[in-house]
């Protein structure tokens, strides 16, 4: 009578519309991983500045991501800014600018502690070979500051992906609102739904954050060495 | 300069017409109002009606895109003009008229509580210093807020979850439209329906961007238009019988856009 | 056949951190083929001295000259006169994710521009006199540490400067490995680089001093003969110093 | 804009239980974490056998899943095996099970910064395994993991903001609550931005001077 | 009056690292008051006796004996034994978390359960005698390097130890710090304590040590007086090693 709860995931389109729910999850987190770290390594150089100001915007910056939820800044994004600005921006397209701001301003943060971790002797090293400033940071800096930020920065990106079940509030259906869908459409002739499509959404944030903390402890192995 | 100056009215029928597309917000998790099949096709009551609303409109029932809308945001969609209509369960109520403009409702609802057969609620008076388990978004919720703050609510966003709750004896009741309760204390053997009707007047209806007005009695004209095809009792027939029966249908469809 | 050719003049050089003066009218000429070794006790400003004139540091007085040209100003373009003027650190700092090699060729690549295979053909070269070809592929943290220091001499060599500086580069490391870093740097001496050493490794500064500078709290006490200087020193104060060795 | 003040007013109260109701969930599930991170960055310290893989798959199951998921599981899940917790439980272990894996990865990196040398200088003067971990190797490695430890403070305490899933009324839930029945929906972010920040502006500002305070690692050299 | 005690005594010891042997064979005695001074070339083995001694890594086969209790096998209380043989490392290894004070009285009140006073009274004594009493509520950052070793010595000599092991204590300083605490370790020969140092100060080790212990490669090559050792080392590698420091 009722029918099995597995055979849920394959009924129709579902699994297919939970893999592309995982797309949108997955290209909204890479995509603001991504450019949020590039932005977050400019940020970091700046934030290294010694001049106060600069060091008060950035921090300013950072705590504004830090104290207001993400799901607010997403509210005021796509409902305020777009229609304040008067341009039409799609859901995900807000998505991934929220979450690149936000990646940005962490990733600035991970990148500053790195680059003040480093030792000022290899600065003056840099220096004393003839390196200009930008060849200092291009070859000596950011180089063995990712190397130290690396375990923060992958921290960082598993919370982003996981974070990314907040875009449903703003029109964007990743994976664990195509789960809902699917369990709720579901919800008289399959009752125990929940249980099989949570679990497979379960296993499908695993499968994609586990490969980044592996890749993570792998290269923090192979630099540390 | 026509052209300007009708895509210069966000919303406004010339807009739409231009754009070849009306956007609706409906929701894609509360079955079988409006809800994702297995294919990702959107249906449900409210869907089926909205799908005629763009047929009317524009010629053709694909010519619609449905933007699927969560309980919090269904106002801040309109009034970014994100949606040009909301057609997601929308209660209507004082509070909600000073933010959007309602058309003409298409759909009564009334509450109704189930509660296990071993501790019966009968009456509305009894869950006081109780937990009364609703859905987010619902009619049940602010119906209790206003009218009942007294009782505590245990509030879930989805359908699937109240019942969960209910079952593992997470409240006392269950306080929700009441041909969901009905049909479902059908289905659960162990649970009864002790309170069938309650509240009683509130409407569903179409919402628009307050000061819209060219596009509210667009929904009005056609609703009033479908009064007379009885199409409202035919999207109940397709959408709803299905889970509620024939029973309900007279108590849950306005016709016409007016309450008998 | 050359005779006193001044590459490096410093006149009444004083420098100041905050309130502290760190080095008081330095006057020193260092003439091209010499070894100047400077010694004297901790904090004296020894490296601050050498600092200077890498331009790691500013100074607030006096001047120093490169081949007659003064370093001291805004418009000094010091990624220039680096090149001319290497040093070497106490602290093997070569770059932790370059390999030896990598380390080597990104001054004369990068900043120099020069071609890339002549680059390393040099440093090959230099490697071998330094006995490290074998390791050019190698990471810092494989090498022991005089090895690494050796390299650091490489890195700086490769640049082909007029000038080394070299800072206690043998002050942390045991003592088989202090005498291949010095071996290294008597070689050089030996052809004729000119470099300012700050070493505390009294014999090794008899034996390749031409001249010793001893500083105290920021002067110049004496400037001698390394003989003279160790038989015999002028002032009480250097006397006192090398007391510091005697058991 | 123009806020509406009065509501604002009206639902005072309400913002001062979810806040109440945020803050007992955060510290307790910051206070658990702390417990579960402490013991797992020991195991994997110490490389207790047996307990090590145990413990390294827990925390790649609590970083890498989502917390709303494990809720569900917590709160739905347990019941069909017989056990039934109140959603406060549920949204302490909650919080508890995902900040356990970030307590240990911020402790185990400072356990690792504390050097061999100065395990041995504690051994050489005849300390104990259990002395030197207590006055030596903890104290410092506290410290070098301060800022990380208080980052994650932060982030946990922001994470309550999804136990409204299982029906805890916390400031979010609130908030989503007023949207979605008056939509009120700036002056509801508002209250709930106002909310946040006195909560957390305080407890950065603690967890940066608890962190000056025992900065004492910068090891002497 | 006292005649040869003997207080440490090893007897063929034999130690290995997964498949190399680093110490093979090694037999030497050492007497109350004795001062011995471990020299050798780099990696040779020296920091591993030590280390052996106090129990810091196992043995692989062999003997030592501490008043002639085994101090070899699984029930040996080396808590209690570090108690009576005190070890201070190369890298000032102060608890950087206490101050001076606290640094020197955890091991007394903490391990040794003494009365918290008295031990105030005695460390301060010790503080007093290498010159830091003053620095007694300072954090080790805000030390120089050879106050550090100066109080890691004292931490250890607040245990009463009745022999003290020194491992390249010196090797990371400056002149001046090496020699202000080579100078307590001087005063504290002069008062008959009995230690066993690895240094790579030679005029030091001549001058402190009453016998001298010359390994390679893991064996012990010679153990002569050090006027002997210095003037006319037995041994060729004892010869070689000697020329590292001429220049
Ligand atoms: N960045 C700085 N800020 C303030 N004072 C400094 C700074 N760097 C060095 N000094 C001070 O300047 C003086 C000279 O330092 P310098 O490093 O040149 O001494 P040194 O002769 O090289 O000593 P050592 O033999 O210990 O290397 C010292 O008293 C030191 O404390
Ligand atoms: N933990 C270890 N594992 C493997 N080999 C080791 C280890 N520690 C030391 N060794 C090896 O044991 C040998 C002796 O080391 P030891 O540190 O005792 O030398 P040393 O005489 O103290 O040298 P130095 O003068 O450089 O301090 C060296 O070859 C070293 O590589
Ligand atoms: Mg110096
Ligand atoms: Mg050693």
């Amino acid at each position: 009578m009722q029918s099995s709860g597995i055979s849920v995931l394959l009924k129709g389109k579902n699994l297919q519309r939970l893999f592309e729910g995982l797309m949108i999850t997955a290209r909204i987190a890479f995509i603001s991983i991504i450019i949020g770290s590039l932005l977050g390594i400019v940020l970091g150089v700046i934030w290294t500045s010694k001049s106060k100001w600069i060091r008060s915007i950035c921090r300013i910056y950072l705590e504004l991501f830090r104290i207001i939820p993400i799901l607010v800044w997403l509210f005021i994004m796509y409902f305020g800014v777009t229609t304040a600005l008067n341009i039409d921006l799609s859901g995900e397209t807000v998505s991934v600018i929220v979450f690149t701001l936000w990646g940005a301003a962490e990733m600035g943060d991970i990148v500053r502690g790195a680059l003040e971790s480093l030792p000022k002797h290899q600065i003056e090293s840099g220096k004393a070979i003839g390196l200009s400033f930008w060849g200092l940071y291009r070859y000596i800096l950011i180089p063995q500051a990712v190397r130290r930020m690396l375990p923060g920065a992958i921290n960082l990106a598993t919370r982003m992906v996981k974070t990314t079940s907040l875009v449903v509030l703003i029109g964007v259906i990743d994976v664990i609102k195509v789960g809902q869908q699917i369990i709720e459409y579901s919800r008289i002739e399959v009752p125990t739904a929940s249980f099989w499509v949570y679990g497979f959404v379960f296993i499908l944030y695993f499968v994609i954050c586990y490969p980044l903390s592996k890749i993570s402890r792998k290269l923090e192995n192979k630099w540390n060495g | 300069s026509s052209k300007e100056s009708a895509s210069e009215v966000k919303g406004s029928i010339a807009e739409i017409k231009e754009r070849g597309k009306i956007r609706i917000g409906v929701f894609s998790d509360k079955n079988p109002f409006g809800y994702v099949d297995e294919n990702g096709v959107n249906q449900g009551f409210d869907v089926y009606i909205a799908r005629r609303f763009a047929k009317d409109l524009l010629g053709d029932e694909s010519k619609v895109e449905f933007v699927l809308v969560d309980a919090a945001s269904r106002v801040a969609f309109l009034e970014s003009n994100k949606v040009d209509i909301i057609m997601a369960n929308f209660t209507v109520t004082e509070e909600r008229k000073q933010k959007v403009d309602f058309a003409n409702p298409y759909m009564k609802v009334s509450l109704g509580i189930v509660s296990p057969e071993s501790a019966p609620i009968t009456s509305i008076e009894q869950l006081k210093g109780k937990k009364a388990i609703v859905a987010k978004g619902t009619t049940a919720e602010t119906f209790l807020t206003e009218n009942y703050p007294e009782i505590e609510q245990l509030k879930f966003e989805q359908y699937t979850e109240i019942f969960e709750a209910l079952k593992d004896g997470r409240g006392d009741a269950i306080v929700n439209d009441n041909t969901e309760v009905i049909a479902w204390a059908k289905q659960n053997p162990g649970f009864v329906v002790g309170v069938p009707t309650l509240g009683g007047q509130d409407t569903i209806a179409p919402a628009v961007k307050k000061g819209n007005k060219e596009l509210l009695d667009w929904i009005n004209n056609e609703l009033a238009a479908l009064g007379k095809e009885n199409f409202i009792h035919k999207a109940y027939d397709e959408t709803l019988a299905d889970i509620y029966g024939e029973d309900f249908k007279e108590s849950l469809v306005i016709e016409g856009g007016k309450l008998e | 056949m050359e005779t006193k050719e001044v590459l490096l003049e410093i006149k009444g050089l004083y420098k100041k951190y905050d309130e502290t003066t760190v080095l008081n009218d330095i006057n020193l000429s260092i003439n091209k083929g010499e070894v100047v070794v400077i010694l004297g006790p901790s904090g004296c400003g020894k490296s601050t001295l050498l600092r200077c004139l890498n331009g790691l540091e500013k100074i607030q007085g006096g001047d120093i000259r490169y081949r007659n040209k003064s370093l001291v100003g805004k418009d000094v373009n010091w990624q220039e006169i680096r090149q001319h003027i290497g040093m070497v650190f106490q602290n093997y700092d070569l770059f932790p994710h370059m390999t030896v090699i990598e380390n080597i060729i990104l001054g004369p690549v990068k900043v120099q521009k020069r071609d890339k295979d002549e680059v390393m053909e040099q440093a090959k070269q230099l490697l071998d006199r330094v006995g490290l070809f074998d390791r050019k592929d190698s990471y810092p943290r494989q090498l022991s540490g005089g090895q690494k220091q050796r390299i650091a001499i490489v890195r700086a060599l490769c640049m082909n400067p007029e000038i080394m500086l070299f800072d206690e580069v043998t002050a942390s490391l045991d003592p088989e490995m202090v005498r291949e870093v010095l071996d290294v740097m008597l070689g050089l001496a030996k052809q004729g680089m000119t470099m300012v050493i700050v070493t505390h490794e009294m014999s090794f500064a008899r034996a390749v001093a031409d001249k010793i500078v001893f500083i105290d709290k920021g002067r110049i006490c004496e400037i001698s003969e390394p003989d003279e200087f160790f038989t015999n020193p002028k002032t009480e104060r250097a006397q006192h110093f090398l007391n510091i060795f005697q058991y | 804009m123009n806020l509406n003040w009065q509501f604002i007013i009206d639902s005072l109260p309400l913002y001062r239980e979810a806040a109440l109701t945020t803050l007992k969930l955060g510290f307790w599930g910051i206070l658990f974490s702390l417990i579960i991170g402490f013991v797992c960055s020991i195991v994997l310290y110490f490389k207790v056998k047996g307990l090590k893989p145990i413990v390294q798959a827990y925390i790649e199951l609590s970083r890498n899943t989502p917390l709303l998921i494990q809720l569900f599981f917590l709160y739905f899940g347990l019941t069909k095996l017989g056990v039934t917790l109140s959603e406060n439980a549920c949204a302490i272990i909650g919080l508890s099970f995902l900040g356990g894996s970030y307590m240990a990865e911020a402790l185990r990196s400072g356990l690792e910064a504390v050097s061999r040398s100065q395990i041995e200088s504690g051994l050489s003067i005849g300390l104990s395994r259990t002395q030197l971990v207590r006055y030596v190797v903890l104290p410092q490695a506290f410290s070098v993991s301060m800022p990380s430890l208080g980052a994650n403070c932060i982030f946990l305490l922001k994470e309550t903001s999804i136990v409204g899933a299982i029906a805890v009324v916390d400031l979010m839930n609130v908030t989503k609550d007023l949207i979605g029945m008056y939509y009120q929906t700036f002056e509801a972010l508002f209250m709930l931005v106002a909310v946040y920040l006195i909560m957390i502006l305080p407890l950065s500002i603690l967890l940066t001077w608890l962190e000056r305070k025992v900065r004492y690692a910068e090891f002497g050299n």
